[in-house]
């Protein structure tokens, strides 16, 4: 093995020839730093050829354990087709940065574009970014979005109180430095207590924030009622989704969504251990104090359409400390992929997904009930791909066992689980069902 | 070259009916494109081929390092086991757990850190964690301090982040050396100093000679010192942040450990510090007890900046590139970026005012508009450099060829640079001319958004 | 654009020293171009998008049905349980084996066949299996005949394949309506025929309506009659060589069942033959009894036509594409071929002679010449069918849209067609000019030739 | 699902429309096939979406059991750098065909000049075609190509009695239309029995065959004698050997090798199955009498190199039955990720490549023989790669008693194994050495 880094092209006497153009002894003394805080080189880290790095790799992943999974929560998955995987790995795409020379990167430019343009259709919104990191941070974003454009002097954010850890961890984290506050109201059933939410909403109210489908996998019934809620205190109701539930639940600009934010990567992405893609889509009032990049169409010198990054002052590298956001690298290659995936699944393929995630869900829960001690769903409403079911046994020695049988579920509680159910793992859910009777 | 938006192709409508749903809990139609595989296989093919990749040609963009991105890593990263979901339990994902716990350790070593989190999501998310883990310190020391100071020449995600964390930025000017000016840093410093970003070597790629002193006395008045790793790729093996008296840092995976930056994105943050502010790390961290790895939370965690545990994918892959490059790989990687840029600035007609300068360096256009030199020398072939910034600079094209790069190459980068610089301003002003776009009109895409086709069909 | 060879870009040496081997049983040195990994992927990156392909855009070449080659084949031949040595056991390859022998069965399903070997590599070595077992079952019979039949519009092959076999070649000229000449195939077959080779449709695209009267003819003189399967992507599910009276048939996977063309193959050419002529086929064939599976050799058979089984992973590829389509796939995959050649060939300012077609046409350019028009046609960004071929149409340009075009693309192609025709003389004698390369001198290629980059270095 | 090709863009609007265009009722009045062999497209083939069509194959190929394989005898492989997998899967190679318009082609038309180019300098000989099918085939059409280009009247080809079953086979084939026939010479201890081999040859010999490597591993020692004993009787001189063993032994011109076949798909390709990549080079005069494609460089009208297929005259698309060979569809894709592995090898890599395969053989053999009851290797030769292994116990029962240990050797006779080790199961070979300690 040559020592030295495989990627770096030079001959030995390339680079003795290249030291000396520069005039330099060697490549040691082109370094500027002081002897005090200079490092020996040895990390201790082992050099591979590729084979054994792939086969390192390979086997420690190797050790994650194969099953089923039957998991949700935020972090979904669908089957992902060839071509996305095969197209977005194309170098020119893959290998591509931040396109701050549109005239060689209109490729990717006009992905992005195309991406937006499907969020705007699927939001009902006319402003849509071309990503966030993921959901949660989406979210977060959008709080602080609300504390810029509003004129009132509102500073309270209520979110649910059923919410994803993670999201909620997130927005604290991305409020601390404003003076923003995060409240929770009450859940009914699952969905929102409208009439709790109402109760707490007043002026000083920033952001309202909903999910459809939630967390548990519920769909809301009384988004209308919701918006119009947080449009008489001016405050603005945000929405959080997924890309799918898009296709076929009501469109959140028809329930008055003011920003509608979620997780885009459940299309395009195989699972992730939690890798995102943040959607972000907004009312055109607010168009400068959108957070993320944003691609809009113009003409170059020959009058023919083009497109560039645009609205560019919005950002960190711009405006510095008075930039609507700090994020500079984006997930544009996953937004790349989940835009292919959009496009390979087309309006009814779109759709039909969709309407499995109800229907699968559907009747996961009434083969679950079926058996002794089993309840599902737990709420009485409809779902989207996931419920939460009762046990009456302990439901974190259930989830114990069947994992034992190869299946992951989730532990919700003492006495609940919770059940996700998608393409990917449909063909498997008779023999879920089947291991739950195992071990119960 | 032009290819029409996959709307103009075919615009497809699907209603809503037969739904499982009642009616009013969905939408109506939908309307988006409706095409079969080969016309999208071709769609996506033909927008590949009008953009500039690594794989292309030179992409010499300062602060960028736009290295080679092997294709063994995506393999890794494509591996079934690694496709997994984040609620499952630690018992059934110890290979997921490990490689994290390993690539933690990585580096740590490499950046002189004691602890390590990879839960942010992208540079900017690592300094924005960074950030608030100093905040959190402070805090945990009944320390309220409002200011984090930063040299006007540093990345502007720097600012962003500080201001995001709800901190007061005090600027600091660049001093006439290119290097911090040790006297405004001294005035600037105080005991509201909660930290002092830098990034070093600097975005001229001078390296910080006063490092330890600066370290002093950012320490002697209880701040902390935060390492900007976007220009990590000059050190490696030579310097390590923890070594000079850095608190904190963050690494950008997708510069110095080479995964793809897709176009935009997704990179990988993670951020170091030493022992003393481990605790306030976000939460999960992994840990290793007999060969059993587990995710815990601390107590006096910021909690989380990202959802799950960030881009996993893109750990993977720069788990991958450092297990293949080892000690020797890695310091061959920075010796070969800093004589590239070296090699490559010795070949230029221009002046390039601060020296010595390592992986990169700010040549400027003087009298041209750096700008228009950029566009001009897309007609060459080449991607051209950052242009414009940093500020103090004037008319700066901030270059950084990485290592990747060989003679041959850095010639052709070279003489495209150079004959850019001798065309005349007419010609200058109309490029770029062989390209997919000629000079698209920025002005006119920001006074009059069109940001979708929706928009264009509204025209 | 131009790409450096490899050797222009960096040529290496390395001597043969610390050998293993005593001097005498080594070269002394190996000369080769020396690259690293990122100068190598840029080099095959700028090749490649110097090169035509499918998913570039519309490729009509008449009789090479250049169909999408769906990505997913590619994903399950790169399974590694397909990465198997031939010289295992059967016990250890069932995998392998169930797949071949399922593949056996599909194709046998579909040409209407009693028995299927994969053996051949390409349409031409089942061209040349066919004939063998057409030879060796003559022999069987103690029946010693020397000529092959072959229509003079057949594929080049043909002829060459039965010439390789040993036969005589008796040139069947077209009749009058682009068929054959029922009189002439009279005259043409005797006790000397061993087979008549026929394509069906023919190679201007028609189907050869007296084709069961031809079959009884050929059988009564003894004879075999043999089906090319090149465009058998016009048949599927509309009509099967075995039921047409067809004794061999050729299939071509690259064609009908989408495997990739790969800038000139692999592709695979198995052989059909019914239950007669099963004894003949190469060795060794699978087998299955009870679910289990084996390779078995026949003491009658031809022996092999390839080292082992033939292009293993075009066979798995071909395989997917037909577990994916099904029976309402391939026959909608023939439907859609030959409403797009019939769609086509009416937006065409062409004639097109011989008529009603199937999948593919022959235009004529008429006074023009058909090699200049098709380079003129690469200035309008497709590329042109196939030229000149077959003879018997003046100035032909026999195009094959495949299933895959929609309707817009075969618009553009027509456009390319049109446009080409109405250009000047001067312009079609110099197109191509908004190509890589401008007309390149292929006189004077093979006049000089260079056919290395050491000949180019001995200049 | 959708009932038809997944493939075919048409929404049944276009098809109406098209139909209407050309003035057709339906798709099936465009077919002119008479009624009585008119097929009612029932194959009885099941469509299936792609995700099923995929876990289908996955779940067949999975029958196939993981063994380390340490077999060779003519199909060889190597650790397959990704790199080539990734370039070579890049849709304009993969989806392109021949390069009838070079203009548009000059990519591909680049690579397989430069595949020629490695050729003529590993082989010696200024001439190498683009591809055969494998290394049987290549042989078989050498053998041809003596009956075309001897003035003598000779017709007799000379191989070794040890042959891998498929060359014999096929080449018994390719010269079954010839007056070719062909003879076996005995070998010696493994190498070719010059002596005797000198006993046979004489002016009515076309050609004499000779393996380096053999088929047993051996390495030749006497190949000019060989070399210079077919040049006495004016017959071609065919060497056989491999792309990786050219990296190393002598090379075939200097041996006086009048035609070079062998495996080229050892670099680039995976195990195979036995689907391969045959080498064919040749000396200049016989230019004109090769077969297959040969790409030249040639000038475009602005004076620009170009490359383009060359002496086309000798194909069968032009020269019908009086061409070269009925070669048509080759295997340029397989030799495109053969130039891209030897290009990534480089003339280092290739060499240390060829040499571990000398040294690995080896110290394999000497670790076999230190067990009780084996001696290797059988001959005494030097070994590329591999070597005969004599056990005193059936040689059948321990390579089935290895199968079950989860390694696969060649049985080559009542007591004689054949073990084949290379880069890929190289790590494996302590284990093999366990393994067979274990099944004695």
């Amino acid at each position: 093995m040559t020592r030295g880094s495989p990627y770096a092209p030079h001959t030995e006497a390339e680079t003795a020839a290249m030291l000396d153009a520069v005039g330099a002894a060697d490549e040691e003394s082109l370094f500027d730093i002081p002897e005090d805080v200079r490092f020996d080189g040895e990390f201790g880290l082992e050099e591979r050829s590729e084979r054994d790095a792939t086969t390192l790799l390979s086997s420690t992943l190797a050790k994650n354990k194969k099953l089923t999974e039957f998991l949700g929560r935020g972090h979904h998955s669908h089957y992902v087709p060839s071509l996305v995987n095969d197209l977005s790995r194309r170098s020119e795409f893959l290998t591509s940065y931040t396109q701050y020379q549109p005239e060689i990167t209109q490729g990717f430019l006009q992905v992005l574009f195309e991406y937006q343009s499907m969020l705007v259709e699927l939001t009902g919104l006319p402003v849509a970014n071309c990503s966030m990191y993921d959901a949660a941070t989406a979210l977060a974003e959008a709080a602080r979005l609300s504390n810029r454009v509003r004129q009132a002097s509102g500073h309270r954010i209520l979110v649910p109180e059923i919410l994803h850890d993670g999201k909620r961890s997130v927005l604290d984290n991305y409020v601390a430095g404003t003076d923003l506050t995060v409240e929770t109201y009450p859940m009914d059933d699952g969905n929102v207590d409208v009439d709790a939410l109402s109760d707490l909403a007043d002026d000083e109210v920033s952001m309202v924030y909903a999910e459809n489908p939630t967390v548990r996998g519920t769909i809301e019934e009384r988004l209308t009622e919701i918006g119009e809620l947080a449009d008489e205190v001016d405050a603005l109701f945000c929405l959080g989704t997924d890309i799918v539930a898009l296709g076929l639940l009501q469109e959140p600009a028809s329930v008055g969504a003011d920003v509608v934010v979620g997780e885009a990567g459940a299309l395009g992405m195989p699972n992730a251990y939690g890798m995102g893609l943040g959607l972000f889509a907004t009312r055109e009032e607010f168009l400068r104090q959108v957070p993320g990049r944003l691609v809009g169409a113009s003409e170059d010198a020959g009058g023919k359409r083009a497109y560039t990054l645009t609205l560019q002052t919005r950002e960190q590298h711009i405006r510095k400390e008075r930039a609507t956001s700090n994020i500079c690298t984006n997930q544009a290659w996953v937004a790349l992929r989940t835009a292919m995936h959009v496009a390979y699944l087309g309006p009814d393929g779109l759709v039909d997904l969709a309407k499995q995630c109800v229907t699968d869900a559907e009747s996961l829960a009434a083969e679950l009930s079926e058996l002794r001690g089993v309840r599902a769903p737990v709420h009485d409403r409809h779902h989207f791909r996931e419920f939460v079911v009762h046990t009456d046994q302990p439901a974190k020695a259930i989830a114990s066992d069947l994992e034992s049988e190869g299946f992951a579920v989730h532990v919700v509680s003492e006495h609940k689980l919770q059940v996700c159910v998608s393409d990917l793992n449909a063909p498997k859910v008779d023999q879920l069902v089947a291991a739950f009777e195992e071990v119960l | 070259r032009y290819e029409p938006l996959l709307s103009e192709k075919n615009a497809a409508r699907e209603e809503i009916d037969d739904s499982p749903l009642p009616d009013e809990l969905t939408r109506d139609a939908v309307e988006l494109p409706g095409l079969s595989e080969p016309e999208l296989a071709r769609h996506y093919t033909r927008l590949s081929q009008m953009n500039w990749s690594v794989e292309s040609g030179p992409y010499p963009l300062g602060s960028c390092t736009m290295k080679y991105n092997p294709s063994f890593t995506e393999d890794v990263a494509a591996d079934p086991n690694a496709a997994i979901h984040p609620d499952r339990s630690p018992r059934t994902s110890q290979g997921t757990l490990e490689l994290l716990y390993e690539l933690q350790d990585y580096l740590a070593r490499i950046g002189g850190m004691d602890a390590v989190t990879l839960q942010p999501p992208a540079g900017a998310a690592g300094e924005f964690t960074g950030i608030l883990v100093a905040k959190a310190y402070h805090e945990s020391n009944g320390d309220d301090r409002s200011e984090v100071v930063i040299p006007a020449s540093a990345h502007g995600t720097n600012f962003a982040s500080a201001a995001m964390a709800g901190y007061d930025v005090v600027e600091l000017p660049s001093g006439d050396d290119g290097r911090v000016d040790m006297e405004a840093l001294d005035a600037a410093l105080s005991e509201d100093t909660a930290a002092l970003m830098l990034t070093n070597p600097n975005t001229v790629g001078l390296f910080e000679r006063d490092i330890v002193e600066i370290a002093e006395m950012v320490h002697d008045v209880g701040g902390l010192l935060y390492y900007d790793g976007a220009n990590l790729n000059a050190l490696l093996g030579r310097g390590r942040p923890g070594d000079m008296g850095f608190d904190i840092m963050h690494y950008n995976v997708h510069k110095t450990f080479a995964t793809p930056h897709g176009g935009g994105g997704p990179g990988a943050g993670p951020v170091g510090v030493v022992s003393e502010l481990e605790p306030f790390l976000p939460n999960p961290r992994v840990r290793e007890k007999g060969g059993n790895y587990r995710l815990e939370d601390a107590e006096d965690s910021i909690g989380k900046v990202h959802g799950y545990t960030g881009n996993w994918f893109v750990l993977v892959k720069a788990y991958a590139y450092i297990a293949r490059l080892g000690d020797a790989g890695l310091s061959d990687a920075s010796a070969k970026a800093v004589l590239n840029a070296n090699y490559l600035a010795e070949q230029l007609d221009y002046e390039v005012p601060y020296e010595p300068f390592h992986h990169e360096f700010a040549a400027t256009a003087g009298d041209r508009d750096a700008a228009d030199v950029a566009k001009r020398m897309l007609d060459y072939g080449v991607h051209p450099p950052t242009t414009k910034w940093p500020e103090f600079v004037p008319e700066a094209m901030l270059t950084e060829p990485t290592e990747i790069e060989n003679r041959d190459s850095l010639d052709d980068l070279a003489h495209a640079f150079n004959a850019a610089m001798a065309d005349s301003d007419e010609e200058l002003e109309n490029a770029p001319s062989r390209t997919t776009a000629r000079r698209i009109d920025q002005v006119g895409a920001a006074r009059d958004p069109q940001l979708s086709w929706q928009a264009l069909d509204d025209e």
